[in-house]
């Protein structure tokens, strides 16, 4: 492996997409609060766009498709916070607070 | 968030939080502290404390002369001097019936119409500071240091000063003067029109003042405001016109008034009884009398009779009252110096409820406050 | 072209200094207790990430990664915590179910972390013969509106309707309040 | 080493710092940003004297900083009451170091006219709050004056006086 | 929608008309007087601190004592002390001391006295590092200005800090 | 990647932050005998020969003046804030070409780098003012974000139409279309879009409003907020961030001209060069100057109908007319 | 009625202390504004003077009204409900004479220091 030419190699960035998977996995599941949540999230999407990206700059034939995807996912992401910070702040607005414990009126 | 809607008080404490506007803050134009409750950038409640600058004025008044409390007045409201020494010594003239020469009364008009455009020039660009322009301010002290420089040449001072005596006034004031007050007369107008293209028809500025801090007739009554305030509500009152002191009577003027009540109207208040001011130093610089410009007749040891005096006369910032009470000694027994800014100033709180911090920063600067003025 | 290896140390470099963006910013989002740090975290990823997709020789991703995930995402996410969370959360106590919520969450990740990348490191890639494409902007735009115009069309609407219905949760909850 | 080897290095160290030291009070002297704040009647002289017709900007002393922590003098331009005293000084404490203290005005120096046998309220003198480096004495002073404060205060900085001397006429 | 596009056609105007009249300031001289280059004559009118004024014909100051001033200030700034010296029909002022910190520069002093023997200083621009150079010894600094005149030299007295008339 | 090359990119990267420096240094003397003269008053001119020291002297005092973290501000953030701060303006001027052949890296999507970078100003200043812990600075932080956020979209909108008009996101090629005499600058194209000085006025806006300029200066609004965002900042932490307002004006000047005013094409056709975008950049950055000495500050409903009701609905018509025009011509 | 050239009001009234409220009704229903409310300390005749100004915004009318309290009990009823101009009045009247306004909405000091405890105002006091 020539670690000069590190950034040629596809490996590299799946370790890192796999990496931030479960960083965002491990977030999820450890934050108590509803914005540490999204950011688990959103670092969720990143790791599958990385991955998208990396399997499509070495293995694609067509090396548009991939990053129309990541363009998507970018998009989805964007959506998904609009919609969440919005509800986080509604949430907010009628409990103060945002820890998910104390929301658990929430679940009927 | 597209308009200045009011958004109802919320019960909840934790909205809102308490922003501390001052002692020292560069909107409140000295040290007068405001204590707003703000829910964003609502303001729910704005609380003004004032005391920061208290020198016990109406305290000194009781353990000096009455000649050696002139200088205090100056002081009160210090870019409206003139008005203030007028108001003294206009009420230790009736308490003592003190005639003034007529050229007197002449120049103390000249001067406090001198004195009134400068004040106007500073809160005008004081104004302009506040909402964020600051070339205006200095060409409005361009301007001025005119005046300054025609008054100083008179009195001997630009701000304090102390030029007015118990039955006239202290200097006579020469050709030089004379010539000066013209002049200016003939400088201002144009600017005054250029103040006009720059500022006033702004449509930033007109964005930022229309409509924002009405203040009702009905409120400036409650409240006792005076000046610019109760004329920017459409009410003409004008201790000029309404008491005429001095030989106000004797000149052509009118009393601007804007019936909007909102910041824009004061604004538009000040700006013509800028015009207003210029018109009457015209009259009074053509009509000048001759003569003394100090009563022979006051004797050296003044010792009004007992009983109690007022005089109002029309400052910069409204209608400034003093009282006198003499017990026929020397010394005053009790000044009390009923000022226009602390009424003023006292509607802040109603006027601002619900509205946005810049928009009450403007309704603080179109109050023209002067802050020793509401702590004497 | 004669090539000079210092170039290569540079391009590494910057490499490795991604990489480090990436996971340090990763690891700052999710382990820090403060969320306006966590967000500083995720917007250091995603700088990071976007220098990834530079050398996935695709710039204009790398732009959209910092146009959208930093100016976009971490900005509502800074302002949602303004105006959602005045105070500091207090540090996350010591109990027992934390420390088991904590446990949990450790070994899931690392049990998806190892298993992904042997997953990734043991599969049998093969690499295309030829590219169709060369990747590039306009490539990517004539994708768009051509193979992907639909999904494009979706994508579109799903953002539209996102945002309406972000205005309608806050209004109400705003009337409510 | 000798020691008289490492004396004289020791000394073209501080002749170094001493240079050093000598470009940073110039740069002071020439940078003194003031903190906008005015409290009384000298407050509009020091407008003035910010204004086109005095023009303290052309010492580099026109940025008026509304913040303490930017600001390097404070010019006290006005009476200081006792309601008001400990705001000043916390505006005092909230200048970051090195920081400076005109005291403009009568009021300020010694409480001015308004000093009287048994007055209540004023506080006679700023420099019994903190201490202060350059008086302007007057009621108000001119606008000069307050130049003529800074100068003094860079006179104070650097040493010396780039300036002519004005005898009044 | 004729008012809204009117609105931002006048709106834009205004700036405009704005921009031009502080461009045209631009061009226009500077007012500005370079101050210590360059000074203001002050006024024959103008009120510094007061000064002793000395007697044209016998050099020595016209003040006698009568402490009209003293109790004329309203802020007790001055302090006058004086002596009848023997074959002389009035007093002579030995000490007349003035808190110039405390000063309020209103005049009564001026104009209290009748023998016109204080007059206004001219100076406008006087700073110190040391409140107490602005605690004047009239009186000392009339007596030094005459010795000074009498060696017929210019020079400032050395006992004046420099700093008190910069 | 040859040794030339390296050397040609170390020299930029120099070059870059040398002239990002400069020019903060001296646009601030700029601004400061601007105002002067815009106020009849010469400015600063005791400090060295007609004041040219005085940024030297206002560094230099800066550098060395007490740097505290103020008492209960988040320490980290607030260290990071203005190390961010910087870093747009850096990168942007990496890709502005100021000639022919003087620009750091000509890459294809030129445009929407400086744009992308853009967005890191934004999170520093929201950051600092949060960091702070000041009620003014995190009042002022959330005023900037609402403003950039507001004025990002129609700012991104004429970026649109323009990259409709022009067709291509690279800034060379962008410069290189509006060759020969000065009504083949965009801002003259009227043949792209008839309502391209409207355009041009709308870009120029939203840049006063993205780099925080007066009138829309609501971060720093001294007579509200007291310095905004910065208040808590002293010495050079609030030196960095001065020096990245007038950076951040320097890109967005530069923007202007290269996407309206004909980047480094002379305006006669001939002698084209790096002087003539000197020439227009700093006639942008003077404009910025004049407007700023001229106008009150806006209020900021106000600045946000600015944004919602006129900014937009304008820069939206202006894409749509020039998506028709283009169809209409071409077709 | 007295002469307004020699004392500066048209109309000098003197009220007991609980009829101060009902005077200012009445001016208020004449459209008189509050001008000043000033107190003042008789220390001879052992009493407290109140003072209310009034002014006409549309007239040449000052009205003056007055009260006297003992100084040992000054207790004045506030008229802040109908003038609300007259609460900072009165608190400021409070803070200098001592005079309580009873059922004032808020008497704490205006412009002396919060917890100020003396009162500057009267002949009495000595700093």
């Amino acid at each position: 492996m020539n670690l000069l030419r590190a950034y040629e190699q596809a490996d590299i960035y799946l370790v890192v997409a796999a990496f931030l998977l479960a960083a965002g996995v491990y977030g999820l599941i450890r934050r108590r609060t509803l914005i540490g949540m999204l950011i688990s999230g959103e670092l969720i999407f990143s790791a599958a766009s990385l991955n998208i990206m990396a399997l499509n700059c070495f293995y694609a034939p067509d090396p548009t498709v991939g990053q129309i995807f990541a363009l998507f996912v970018m998009g989805l992401a964007a959506a998904e916070v609009a919609i969440v910070l919005s509800i986080i702040i509604a949430v907010y607005r009628n409990y103060h607070s945002i820890k998910t414990r104390e929301l658990s009126e929430l679940n009927g | 968030m597209s308009a200045p809607e009011v958004i109802p008080a919320s019960d909840k404490p934790c909205e809102t939080f308490v922003l501390n506007v001052g002692p020292q803050h560069p909107a409140t134009h000295g040290v007068l502290r405001l204590k707003l409750t703000m829910d964003g950038e609502y303001i729910m409640r704005a609380e003004p404390v004032c005391g920061y600058i208290h020198r016990m004025h109406e305290k000194m008044g009781e353990n000096r002369t009455w000649a050696q409390f002139l200088p205090n007045t100056g002081r009160i409201d210090y870019l409206a001097a003139m008005a203030y020494n007028h108001a003294y010594v206009a009420a230790v003239e009736r308490a003592a019936k003190i005639a003034v020469p007529p050229r007197a009364e002449y120049i103390r008009v000249i001067t406090t119409e001198l004195n009134r455009i400068s004040s106007h020039l500073v809160w005008f660009g004081a104004f302009l500071l506040d909402l964020g322009g600051f070339t205006p301010l200095l060409y409005a002290f361009d301007d001025r240091e005119q005046i300054l420089d025609m008054l100083e040449a008179v009195t001997g001072s630009r701000l304090t000063y102390c030029y007015y005596r118990f039955g006239g006034v202290c200097n006579d004031v020469d050709a030089d003067f004379i010539r000066g007050c013209r002049d200016f007369v003939a400088r201002l107008r144009p600017r005054l029109k250029m103040y006009r293209t720059l500022v006033t028809d702004n449509i930033i500025l007109r964005k930022r003042l229309e409509g924002i801090g009405f203040i009702s007739q009905e409120m400036c009554r409650k409240y006792g405001a005076t000046g610019p305030v109760i004329r920017g509500s459409g009410v003409a009152y004008d201790v000029r016109k309404i008491e005429p002191y001095s030989v106000y009577r004797e000149f052509d003027f009118d009393i601007p008034t804007f019936p909007e009540g909102d910041c824009m109207a004061r604004y538009l208040v000040r700006m013509e009884e800028m015009a207003q001011s210029l018109r009457i130093i015209e009259q009074a610089v053509d009509k000048l009398p001759d003569g003394p410009v100090l009563s022979s007749g006051v004797p050296r040891v003044l010792k009004p009779p007992a009983g109690d005096y007022c005089f109002a006369v029309e400052a910069a910032r409204g209608r400034f009252l003093v009282r006198i009470v003499s017990d026929n000694k020397e010394i005053p027994y009790r000044v009390r110096l009923r000022t226009p800014c602390f009424s003023n100033l006292s509607l802040f709180e109603e006027a601002t409820a619900g509205m946005m911090l810049p928009d009450a920063l403007a309704v603080l600067g179109s109050l023209d406050l002067v802050i020793p003025d509401i702590d004497r | 072209m004669n090539s000079f290896p210092i170039s290569d140390y540079l391009a590494v470099a910057i490499f490795v200094f991604c990489l480090a963006a990436t996971v340090g910013g990763a690891l700052l989002a999710v382990l820090t207790a403060r969320i306006i740090r966590s967000v500083c975290g995720l917007m250091i990823c995603c700088i990071g990430l976007a220098g990834l997709y530079y050398f996935l020789h695709s710039p204009f991703l790398a732009l959209m990664e910092i146009l959208i995930y930093v100016g976009a995402v971490c900005v509502t996410i800074v302002f949602a915590v303004m105006l959602a969370e005045p105070d500091e959360p207090a540090r996350e106590e010591r109990s027992g179910a934390a420390i088991l919520w904590g446990t949990v969450a450790l070994t899931v990740g690392a049990a998806i972390c190892w298993g992904l990348s042997r997953l990734s490191l043991q599969g049998q890639w093969t690499a295309p013969a030829a590219k169709v494409t060369d990747g590039s902007v306009k490539a990517i735009g004539v994708s768009l509106l051509t193979t992907y115009s639909m999904a494009f069309e979706l994508i579109s609407l799903v953002l539209l309707v996102a945002i309406i219905g972000a205005l309608v949760i806050a209004r109400t909850g705003r009337s409510k309040a | 080493m000798e020691p008289e080897k490492a004396c004289s290095q020791d000394l073209s160290q501080i002749i170094k710092f001493a240079k050093l030291d000598e470009l940073l009070d110039l740069s002071r002297a020439n940078s003194l940003w003031p903190l906008t704040f005015g409290l009384a009647c000298c407050a509009i002289e020091m407008m003035a004297a910010g204004a086109s017709r005095f023009d303290l900007s052309r010492f580099g002393a026109e940025v008026f900083r509304p913040s303490p922590r930017q600001a390097d003098v404070m010019i006290v331009a006005g009476t200081i009451n006792k309601k008001m005293a400990p705001a000043v000084k916390t505006l005092y404490d909230q200048m970051l170091e090195p920081k400076w203290v005109i005291a403009m005005g009568n009021c300020a120096i010694s409480g001015g006219p308004f000093v009287y046998p048994g007055q209540y309220a004023v506080i006679e003198g700023v420099d019994k709050l903190f201490p202060v480096d350059v008086f302007i004495p007057g009621c108000p002073p001119r606008p000069e004056a307050l130049i003529e404060g800074i100068l003094k205060l860079e006179e104070k900085l650097t040493g010396k006086r780039r300036w002519p001397t004005v005898t009044p006429q | 929608m004729k008012k809204y596009l009117k609105e931002i056609g006048g709106g834009f105007y205004s700036l405009m008309l704005g921009m031009r009249v502080t461009l045209a300031q631009f061009f226009k001289p500077t007012v500005t007087v370079h101050y210590p280059h360059e000074s203001l004559k002050m006024t024959p009118r103008f009120r510094g601190h007061i000064e002793l004024v000395r007697d044209p014909k016998t050099g020595q100051a016209m003040c006698f004592a009568c402490k009209v001033c003293e109790k004329a200030c309203p802020s007790d700034c001055i302090i006058v002390e004086g002596v009848k010296k023997e074959g002389e029909k009035r007093k002579s002022v030995t000490e007349f001391k003035l808190d110039f910190t405390k000063c309020s520069l209103c005049g009564s002093c001026v104009e209290a006295c009748k023998s016109n023997a204080i007059q206004f200083s001219k100076a406008y621009n006087m700073v110190s590092m040391n409140k107490e150079d602005f605690i004047m010894n009239l009186f000392q600094k009339l007596e030094s200005e005459r010795s000074a005149d009498g060696q017929a030299t210019a020079t400032p007295p050395p006992e004046q800090p420099k700093s008190e008339v910069p | 990647m040859s040794l030339s090359e390296l050397l040609r990119m170390l020299v930029y990267v120099v070059g870059v932050m040398a002239f990002v420096g400069l020019n903060a240094a001296y646009l601030v003397l700029a601004e400061r005998k601007g105002a002067g003269r815009f106020q009849r008053r010469p400015g600063p001119t005791e400090v060295g020969y007609a004041g040219w020291l005085q940024p030297v002297a206002d560094g230099v005092k800066l550098l060395c003046k007490q740097l505290i973290v103020p008492p209960g501000a988040d320490a980290a953030l607030f260290r990071l804030a203005p190390l961010l701060v910087m870093i747009p303006a850096m990168m942007s001027l990496a890709v502005i070409p100021f000639s022919e052949t003087l620009v750091g890296r000509n890459i294809n999507v030129g445009l929407v780098f400086v744009f992308a970078f853009g967005a890191i100003n934004v999170m520093a200043v929201m950051l600092s003012g949060w960091a702070s812990r000041n009620k003014y600075a995190i009042i002022s932080a959330a005023r900037v974000v609402s403003q950039d956020v507001a004025y990002e979209i129609p700012m991104l909108l004429v970026v649109i139409t323009m990259l409709m008009a022009t067709g291509t996101m690279n800034l060379h090629e962008i410069v290189q279309q509006q060759a020969g005499w000065f009504w083949h600058w965009n801002l003259f194209r009227l043949d792209l879009n008839p309502l391209m000085p409207v355009t041009f006025i709308i870009f120029f806006t939203c840049m006063l409003a993205e780099t925080n300029r007066a009138p829309f200066d609501m971060a720093e609004a001294e007579s509200e907020l007291v310095a905004g965002a910065f208040t808590e900042y002293a010495g050079m932490g609030f030196g960095v961030f001065f020096m990245a307002e007038y950076a951040n004006i320097v890109v967005g000047c530069a923007m202007t001209t290269l996407l309206f005013l004909g980047g480094w094409q002379s305006p006669f056709g001939v002698g084209s060069g790096v002087i003539w975008f000197l020439l227009k950049m700093y006639a942008v950055v003077f404009t910025v100057i004049w407007v700023r000495w001229t106008f009150p500050r806006t209020q900021f409903y106000n600045l946000l109908n600015l944004s919602w009701k006129i900014l937009i609905p304008l820069s939206l018509f202006t894409l749509i007319l020039t998506a028709v025009m283009m169809k209409v011509l071409r077709a | 009625m007295v002469d307004y050239a020699g004392r500066g009001f048209h109309l000098n009234v003197c009220v007991w202390p609980d009829r101060v409220v009902a005077a200012a009704e009445l001016l208020d229903r004449n459209g008189f504004a509050l001008d000043a409310v000033t107190g003042m300390d008789w220390i001879a005749e052992n009493e407290m003077e109140v003072v209310y100004d009034y002014f006409h915004p549309a007239d040449s009318c000052r009205v003056v009204v007055r009260t006297r309290v003992p100084r040992s009990k000054p207790e004045v009823p506030t008229i802040s409900q109908v003038y609300p101009g007259a609460n900072w009045h009165e608190r400021e009247t409070h803070e200098f004479f001592g005079i309580v306004f009873l059922g004032h909405p808020n008497l704490t000091p205006l412009l002396l220091p919060e917890d100020a405890t003396y009162h500057p105002l009267r002949k009495d006091f000595v700093a």
